[in-house]
């Protein structure tokens, strides 16, 4: 007998390669966008199985709004002829390849290397606020220069595109 | 605790999922149907529908929305430190490390407004 | 400060909602006799052809004037000749046999009234008329006769040239009402049929 | 950069969007195809003639009296309006002389139904901004007028009762109260609708500078009535070439100075008032006398062609009629308002948005029934 | 977790369901009324007694319409975007209490737990909007997409504000906080900027861009019908109630205040009608709202979320830590936050008159004209 | 449920999303790739910190680590998104095997 | 759906002579040339008397126009190939600067002389003045050049024009139909065109 | 015709749903219910959902000429339709009935038909005003469809140029009753 733990595992993990098999295979561009977000509600679904349900939280906020944006993107980019002709490539044989191999290998170290395997306990968000903000305050600055960044990046390869008509 | 009830929120996503497909079911039985021809083509005030491609370049609803995820990402900041930078036990740094993280943020904002992204003109 | 606040459109704006939102409705309960909107005395409704009661005949002779100039061409007439005219108790030669209106037709203009000699057409009150059929509303002679005198009755209707129209025999010296100097229906007081007018009605 | 524009300024990218014939805001039957890029107007390109009645051929197969119910029909709001313009035609062409009291009555009716139609634009053109009270309150008005009209000519739009030679009946005895009330009542409204939406940030940030058009190019183009107003230009034909008894009456003009959708409403809501102005006057003046110069027999006016202006609340309203001397005519030609200021909508929705779109072209204030006849 | 626990949960979420339902339906009702007292009507009126019965007939007639499935549309998420759309308005009810105790989930994650939720509806109308493969649908969507995603940040930065004051993301201890003090005496700027971005959350007049009527006709709804497009609508009206309910916890004191001067079931009886009036007056002042303005342009409903709304929540959020940190009197910040709103107030009546340099309109006089003529 | 649930989901998702980087043609398909592969990170990290047994202090930083790896996919799909958009205007196209630069 | 079973149930009767007469669709009688019938009398106002007097001594040579009036307003009658010019000349002259098109009509004078006669009507908005321009086209050669780049206002009036009436305006952008549709055969605002019998449609 | 000397003319009584034969107009197609079940249980189901079909009638808001001004004055605050539980949608999918106000033109036939077909079941079609039914004041006129029933079914003609709006509320009430009488003569 199962318990209910590993099924909800289950279940969860389904959700997520599921959806990652459709996300990498389907044709229509905004399935895939589809596909993604329920990948990502899956991998919430395990950090919450890990006692992280702050991380659970925070994966729903950030790829529930960032997988709308892809799909706004896929709308804005892509005409509907494209959906046939655009989503594989010629390098499809050596990509099945490839990420056999990859899970092959990665499939024989988690195998080879058996870890010793114990449940600890949840973690606050309290104490995960004073860890990050204390400890790891200089990352946390530095994170906030990566986003400024991005966000400038951003501005910036829009505006030129603004100019551009 | 600072965790969420999650059998609570899947049976009440299960529950307004069924719901809805209740609805739904209930109507596909119960309503009269007419298929035609005509029915089945968008409506478009009364004009023929003509085809169209999707290739719709908003740009700006994209920077909008990159804005968002930014900003989404400081909200997860944001969260934690509103309920630890009170308390005693952390250091006072703590307190003005956010003020920093928000004034380099907000300085972004400042640039795109600046470079005239939040204008539609 | 207070002043200044008044220049807030928007909050003036919401005051005047707010204002109105304590003000009585102005709604007419349609299907209640008592609180519908009552038509105005000339409101003309769709045609109808009037009875003289006198005589016991409708003043219409059949003379397809109102036909002609109708601008729709919805209305139709025959006449034949008039049994009182011989028997000596109608001064009208003609009268009506056969008469149809198109209701569904009729654009309520009035010009069929306007050129009528006889005084022996009037918009009535009447158009509620709303029916399953398109050629529904083909009105009769009887069913306009009908909506005549429900008209009749209604504002005391007397012919605008009565000398001319009474109808009575020539020979016969007139000593009914219609041959007084009688007021315009359509400037009649109100009170005159005040009564009268609720049974306008569409329950 | 050079690659990506002849790219961009394909057609490809553009999303053709078609608005009408049946969509809440192209008021009535107008089908406007709209090319966008995201939400800009890129070209537009307006379709009419989904209500051509034929009525100006109609016209010719009607006796003068029956025209009367087709110009009716042309302008359905302006209802009054539009008779008047045809029976001043063809009194012109009558030489006929119409009674005083006629011609008040004419005119105190006219400005009602220049109110009333405006009161129409106001509430239409609150709802194509998007609030729904302002068309409540603008028919409320609407009705109040026309309950007035049901008991002067018997009927609540299509009223049949302005009639070559004058009136068709005179108005009752209690109609000067029944009006100083009404006008009372439209004084008090008109503030309100000012209050409602005039003033709200939300409308003038929708209005303002949107849709303008200067005063040369609204001349070229041929607008008239409140759209030319708006532009600037100083015309009303009641003023510069005046009909009926305008010249006796004195009223303002309301004019603006950018030509964008705001001056365009303000214009409007700024007329109800002047017209208001002239309604007071009128019933002060109102004489006793007559109400029609008989006519024997049919209308038959003597050959000949004649064209008149007038100013309905669409703005020049003109008529054309050859007459063969006998009882129709031989041609009629309107010219509507609506028609020629619809043909401005391209210049207008330059540089604009979609959801600008619905506010300048109710900004131009069209009927339908009008643009195509 | 035991299978009677979970079979409590179902029961709790049937009824949560149920009641939120009967509730929306009833809005509907409600906003109709309230629509037609501002206009001087009547509203439905022979449905039942008064009306009553009118949101009951709405709904079977809507169930009995037919259904369709157009066959042009992209059939999977033409048909599973309402569902999308509901589900995430329903499970924004696992955390907010009624009164004390009543709720699923007292969790301390609460308000964070609603701010992730709320962002899942606008995935429900992009999928709506792409899924009928409309023109106007699709603008809708996109409209949806960018309106929403834009107001979610004050939305969120007003909510910390609140949860910095109260020191908890629990809404049940939030609202125990407000015994003495409304959030809204001490954050009325908080509030004012909540409210805006929950009506731009609903897409409610002056927001209601992505479905706006007289400009993409319904939007993302407009090739929905029957079952489906019951779905939708009961969903926004589920979404109107909840803005309202968060509206009252987090600044009108929920049940706690004013402080009644009752004891046992009374006392639990007066406060839970008390929490209904303030959620009814809010709703009130929603389709009061609705009833009186007109809508907003697209571009400038986003200049006006980026440019005033985000910077003053943000400032909101600055100003509160830097009171709370230092530990000034709240009367401080009550201070700081009216003059801030009415800096607001100022901002939005001084946008549109920008343009205007004088009136634009003037009145010519006809004499002066005629004068000039000869 | 031990850790080497977690590896092994990891591992899978992590080989779909090479398979998609590699496989895919449309520029952001191969973005959505890589977010999966970045999720497949994640769940190795907080498989191993919550079922490794580790103290409170190495499970609180495993979950900062992944609020980092958020944030920046995040940003990196921000600014990759605002790339493919740059070169769909020129190209007006999102292929990459379209997207030669040298080639012009 | 009109019910099948009562094949009668469109028709209206109407047996008067007088009435048929409205419905047949037979091309009108040319009524003026049997008919002694009253003209309308020419009643100039003053400013419109010196607006005759004025085109009159300065109108150009090379229009070659033919000055009179109807009712109450002057018109100019001009050959077509002169329209641009007089049009132009009344639009640019510093005295006359008629810059608002009120109306392009046309009428239908084809079984009365083989013609059809167009009408444009122009206001002077600064001096307030009106003006008719007459110009006649032979009904073998319904070709006009367009005046629509002189006064935007014509390019509808002209498209209509040609829809109702199957006048060419050359040199017009856009001839497409306007008020009718693509199929429409025939031109309606014709004389010649009949009117609808109330049949089935 | 035949008066009596003494007859005393009655007035003529509105009774709704007078005229009313089965089968003509709009009726609402099978559902998969009516198909399987029993015929006395869908008959009362039947008569059932009529009261709630009736009691909601959601109309496209579409206007074609005059007659839309009086459609629209009977949906505003005098008349108020909303009383009957009408209100406008403008998107063919979310309406059950097509006010035809106004007069059609050829050129507009085939929006008209595009639009009543893209209704979804069940529909209905008041045709208002003479120039709905049968072209009214343009009947001579060579672009007016002669009534709007040579195009789509139409259940309730309401006369009167315009109608007043009394008089389309009495279409209206009309066309509830037709409703009611529909799912009662239903055979199943
Ligand atoms: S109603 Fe009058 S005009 Fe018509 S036929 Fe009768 S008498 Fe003649
Ligand atoms: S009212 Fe007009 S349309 Fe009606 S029957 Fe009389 S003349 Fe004909
Ligand atoms: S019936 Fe009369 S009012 Fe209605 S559209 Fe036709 S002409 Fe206009």
């Amino acid at each position: 007998m199962i318990s209910t733990d590993l099924l909800l595992f289950f279940i969860a993990s389904s959700l997520v390669v599921g959806g990652g098999v459709l996300v990498v295979t389907v044709k229509n561009i905004v399935y895939a966008a589809f596909a993604l977000l329920v990948a990502m509600l899956g991998t919430a679904g395990i950090f919450l199985l890990a006692f992280a349900d702050f991380l659970a939280l925070v994966q729903i906020l950030i790829y529930g709004g960032a997988v709308v944006v892809v799909i706004l993107f896929a709308l804005m980019l892509t005409r509907i002829e494209d959906f046939k002709g655009l989503t594989d490539n010629s390098q499809k044989p050596l990509a099945v390849l490839a990420s056999i191999t990859v899970l092959t290998i990665m499939m024989y170290a988690i195998v080879s290397t058996a870890m010793p395997s114990s449940k600890s306990d949840p973690v606050s968000m309290i104490d995960l606020g004073v860890n990050l903000f204390q400890d790891w305050a200089i990352p946390f600055e530095v994170a906030s220069l990566v986003l400024l960044v991005a966000l400038i990046g951003a501005v910036v390869l829009v505006r030129q595109d603004d100019e551009g008509r | 605790m600072y965790d969420v009830n999650w059998t609570a929120v899947i049976v009440v996503a299960i529950v307004g999922v069924l719901a809805a497909l209740g609805m739904f079911l209930a109507s596909r039985i119960i309503s009269p149907r007419r298929p035609s021809e005509l029915k089945d083509t968008p409506y478009e005030c009364g004009i023929p529908a003509s085809p169209y491609n999707w290739s719709q370049i908003q740009i700006r609803y994209y920077v909008f929305a990159i804005l968002f995820i930014i900003f989404d990402v400081e909200a997860v900041f944001l969260f934690p430190w509103a309920m630890v930078f009170l308390k005693d036990f952390v250091s006072a740094a703590v307190f003005y490390e956010m003020l920093i993280f928000m004034a380099i943020l907000f300085f972004g904002v400042i640039y795109g407004w600046k470079k005239g992204v939040l204008q539609w003109k | 400060m207070i002043s200044q606040l008044k220049n807030i459109g928007f909050l003036r704006g919401l005051v005047v909602t707010l204002k109105t939102t304590f003000r009585s409705s102005v709604t007419a309960e349609y299907p209640r006799v008592d609180k519908r909107i009552q038509v105005a005395e000339r409101f003309m409704g769709f045609p109808a052809l009037l009875w003289d009661s006198n005589i016991v005949e409708p003043y219409c002779t059949g003379c397809m004037v109102c036909v002609r100039n109708c601008p729709t061409q919805c209305m139709s007439a025959e006449m034949k000749d008039n049994p009182k005219f011989e028997d000596g108790t109608s001064g009208r030669r003609k009268i009506i046999n056969e008469f149809e209106i198109n209701l569904g037709r009729c654009i309520l203009c009035g010009i069929c009234v306007d050129v009528c000699n006889f005084d022996a057409i009037e918009m009535s009150h009447e158009h509620e008329l709303s029916k399953y059929q398109r050629n529904g509303n083909r009105a009769n002679l009887e069913t306009l006769l009908r909506m005549g005198m429900e008209f009749q009755n209604k504002v005391n209707w007397t012919p605008k040239q009565p000398e001319k129209n009474s109808g009575k025999p020539k020979e016969k010296v007139s000593k009914s009402k219609t041959s007084e100097d009688l007021p315009n229906p359509l400037k009649l007081d109100k009170s005159l049929n005040s009564e009268s007018s609720e049974k306008d009605s569409s329950e | 950069m050079q690659v990506s524009q002849s790219k961009i300024n394909d057609d490809a990218i553009d999303l053709m969007i078609n608005m009408g014939p049946q969509h809440p805001s192209t008021h009535g039957v107008f089908r406007l195809v709209i090319w966008v890029d995201g939400e800009k107007i890129q070209k537009v390109e307006p379709h009419i003639g989904y209500l051509h009645r034929g009525s100006e051929k109609i016209c010719e197969s009607e006796s003068y009296n029956q025209i009367i119910t087709l110009f009716d029909r042309l302008d359905y709001v302006g209802n009054l309006n539009n008779e008047l313009a045809f029976s001043l035609a063809v009194e012109k062409l009558m030489d006929l002389e119409i009674p005083e009291r006629a011609q008040y009555i004419r005119v105190i009716l006219c400005e009602l139904n220049r109110i009333a139609s405006h009161m129409l634009f106001y509430g239409v053109y609150g709802l194509d901004a998007g609030a729904t009270t302002p068309m409540l309150y603008g028919f409320r008005e609407r009705e109040r007028i026309q309950e007035l009209f049901e008991s002067v000519t018997g009927a609540r739009l299509m009223h049949n009762y302005i009639r070559i030679g004058g009136i068709k009946e005179d108005v009752e005895s209690d109609f000067k109260d029944k009006v100083h009330k009404l006008i009372n009542d439209l004084k008090k409204s008109v503030d309100e609708c000012d209050d409602l939406l005039s003033n709200n940030e939300m409308f003038l940030v929708r209005t303002k500078n949107i849709g303008i058009i200067t005063a040369d190019e609204a001349i070229d183009l041929g607008l008239s009535g409140p759209s030319l107003r708006a532009s600037g230009v100083l015309e009303d034909i009641r003023v510069t070439d005046p009909y009926s008894i305008y010249d006796r009456f004195d009223f303002g003009i309301p004019v603006g100075s950018k030509g964008d959708c705001w001056d365009r409403y303000f214009v409007r809501v700024q007329e109800m008032r002047e017209s208001i102005k002239i309604i007071e006057q009128a019933l002060v003046d109102l004489p006793e006398g007559e109400i029609i110069t008989p006519i024997k027999g049919m209308v038959r006016p003597p050959k000949g062609e004649v064209f008149v202006r007038t100013e309905s609340p669409r703005g020049d309203l003109g008529v054309f009629v050859v007459s063969d001397g006998s009882d129709k005519p031989y041609r009629v030609k309107v010219r509507p308002p609506s028609f020629v200021n619809l043909q401005a909508l391209e210049l207008m929705l330059r540089d604009t948005y979609l959801a600008d779109a619905v506010l300048v072209l109710g900004s131009i204030d069209i009927i339908m029934g009008e643009v195509d006849r | 977790m035991n299978f009677q626990e979970i079979l409590k949960y179902f029961v709790y979420a049937g009824l949560i369901f149920t009641v939120l339902a009967g509730i929306a339906a009833y809005l509907t009702l409600m906003e109709r009324k309230v629509l037609a007292w501002i206009q001087q009507r009547m509203g439905p009126k022979y449905v039942g007694f008064k009306g009553i019965l009118q949101p009951l007939a709405d709904g079977i007639k809507l169930i009995i319409k037919e259904d369709l499935l157009p066959s042009w549309s992209d059939r999977a998420v033409y048909w599973i975007a309402p569902v999308a759309v509901l589900v995430p308005a329903l499970l924004m009810w696992v955390a907010i209490p009624i009164t004390e105790g009543i709720v699923l989930d007292d969790s301390d994650l609460g308000l964070f737990y609603i701010t992730a939720i709320s962002v899942l509806t606008v995935m429900g109308l992009v999928m709506a909007g792409w899924g009928s493969a409309n023109k106007w649908a699709v603008m809708g969507g996109l409209r949806a997409a960018g309106q929403l995603v834009s107001y979610e940040i004050p939305f969120i930065m007003s909510i910390l504000a609140i949860a910095m004051l109260a020191q908890s993301l629990n809404l049940t201890e939030i609202v125990n906080q407000q015994k003495t003090f409304a959030f809204i005496l001490k954050q009325p700027l908080a509030f004012v900027i909540f409210f805006i971005a929950g009506l731009a959350e609903l897409g409610r007049i002056p927001f209601d861009i992505h479905h706006a009527e007289s400009e993409v006709v319904g939007g993302p709804f407009v090739e929905y019908s029957g079952a489906h497009w019951a779905v939708f609508y009961l969903a926004e009206y589920m979404n109107t109630f909840t803005v309202a309910v968060l509206t009252t916890i987090l600044f009108l004191g929920g049940w706690v205040w004013p402080e009644m001067p009752f004891e046992g079931r009374l006392h639990d009886f007066l406060s839970i009608l008390l929490f209904m009036f303030k959620t009814v007056s809010v709703i009130y002042l929603i389709f009061w709202i609705r009833g009186t303005y007109p809508r907003l342009r697209i571009d400038q409903l986003m200049a006006f979320g980026w440019k005033l709304l985000v910077p003053l929540s943000f400032l909101n959020v600055v100003i509160t830590s830097v009171v709370l940190f230092y530990g000034f009197s709240h009367f401080v910040l009550s201070a700081i936050s009216i003059f801030l709103t009415a800096v607001l107030f100022y901002m939005i009546s001084n946008r549109s008159k920008k343009y205007d340099s004088g009136e634009t309109v003037n009145v010519v006089s006809a004499s002066q004209l005629r004068d000039s003529q000869r | 449920m031990t850790i080497i649930h977690f590896q092994f989901l990891s591992a899978i998702l992590f080989s779909l999303g090479l398979y998609g980087v590699l496989a895919r043609r449309s520029a952001v398909l191969i973005l959505m790739s890589i977010e999966l592969m970045l999720n497949a990170v994640n769940i190795n990290l907080i498989g191993f910190v919550a079922f490794r047994g580790f103290g409170q202090e190495i499970q609180t930083f495993g979950q900062v680590l992944i609020i980092f790896v958020i944030t920046i996919a995040a940003a990196e799909l921000a600014l990759a998104i605002a790339i493919i958009l740059r070169i769909y205007r020129n190209k007006n196209s999102v292929n990459v095997d379209e997207m030669n630069i040298l080639k012009g | 759906m009109a019910d099948p079973k009562n094949p009668d149930s469109e028709k209206i009767v109407d047996p008067t002579a007088a009435g048929k007469s409205d419905l047949k669709s037979e091309v009108k009688k040319p009524v003026r040339k049997e008919r002694e019938v009253p003209t309308v009398p020419v009643n100039l106002d003053e400013k419109s008397e010196q607006l005759s007097s004025f085109l009159e001594s300065n109108c150009p040579e090379n229009i070659s126009a033919l000055i009179g009036a109807e009712a109450d307003i002057v018109t100019i009658t001009v050959d077509k190939n002169n329209l641009i010019d007089a049009c132009n000349y009344l639009k640019n002259d510093n005295k006359l600067q008629f810059n608002y098109l009120s109306l392009v009509t046309v009428v239908d004078y084809e079984a009365i002389s083989e013609t059809f006669e167009l009408n444009y009507h122009l206001v002077s908005l600064k001096f307030r003045q009106k003006i008719a321009i007459k110009c006649n086209l032979s009904v073998n050669d319904l070709s006009i050049p367009s005046i629509s780049k002189i006064w935007t206002t014509a390019n509808w009036f002209e498209r209509e024009s040609h829809d109702l009436f199957g006048v060419i305006f050359e040199g017009h952008p856009n001839l497409a139909p306007l008020l009718l549709y693509e199929e429409f055969e025939g031109f309606p605002g014709r004389k010649s065109f009949p009117f609808h019998d109330y049949q089935e449609w | 015709m035949e008066i009596n000397e003494n007859s005393q003319f009655i007035p003529q009584e509105k009774i709704l749903g007078q005229g009313y034969k089965a089968g003509e107009g709009n009726n609402p197609a099978d559902s998969v219910f009516n198909k399987v079940l029993p015929n006395a249980l869908t008959v009362k189901s039947d008569e059932l959902f009529s009261l709630a079909r009736k009691s909601s009638l959601w109309t496209l808001s579409f206007g074609l000429a005059c007659c839309a001004i009086e459609m629209i004055s009977t949906h505003a605050s005098h008349h108020d339709l909303d009383r009957f539980g009408i209100v406008t949608w403008p998107s063919p999918r979310q309406a059950d009935v097509m006010i035809v106000a106004g007069t059609v033109v050829k050129k507009m036939a085939d929006p008209i038909k595009l639009l009543y077909e893209q209704m979804p079941d069940p529909k209905w079609v008041i045709a208002m005003g003479s120039c709905a039914t049968n072209g009214g004041p343009y009947y001579k006129s060579y672009s007016v469809v002669m009534g709007v029933d040579h195009l789509i079914p139409v259940d309730v003609y309401v006369p009167g140029c315009p109608p007043r709006p009394e008089a389309l509320q009495y279409g209206i009430l009309q066309l509830q009753e037709k409703i009611k009488l529909d799912a009662r003569n239903r055979d199943v």
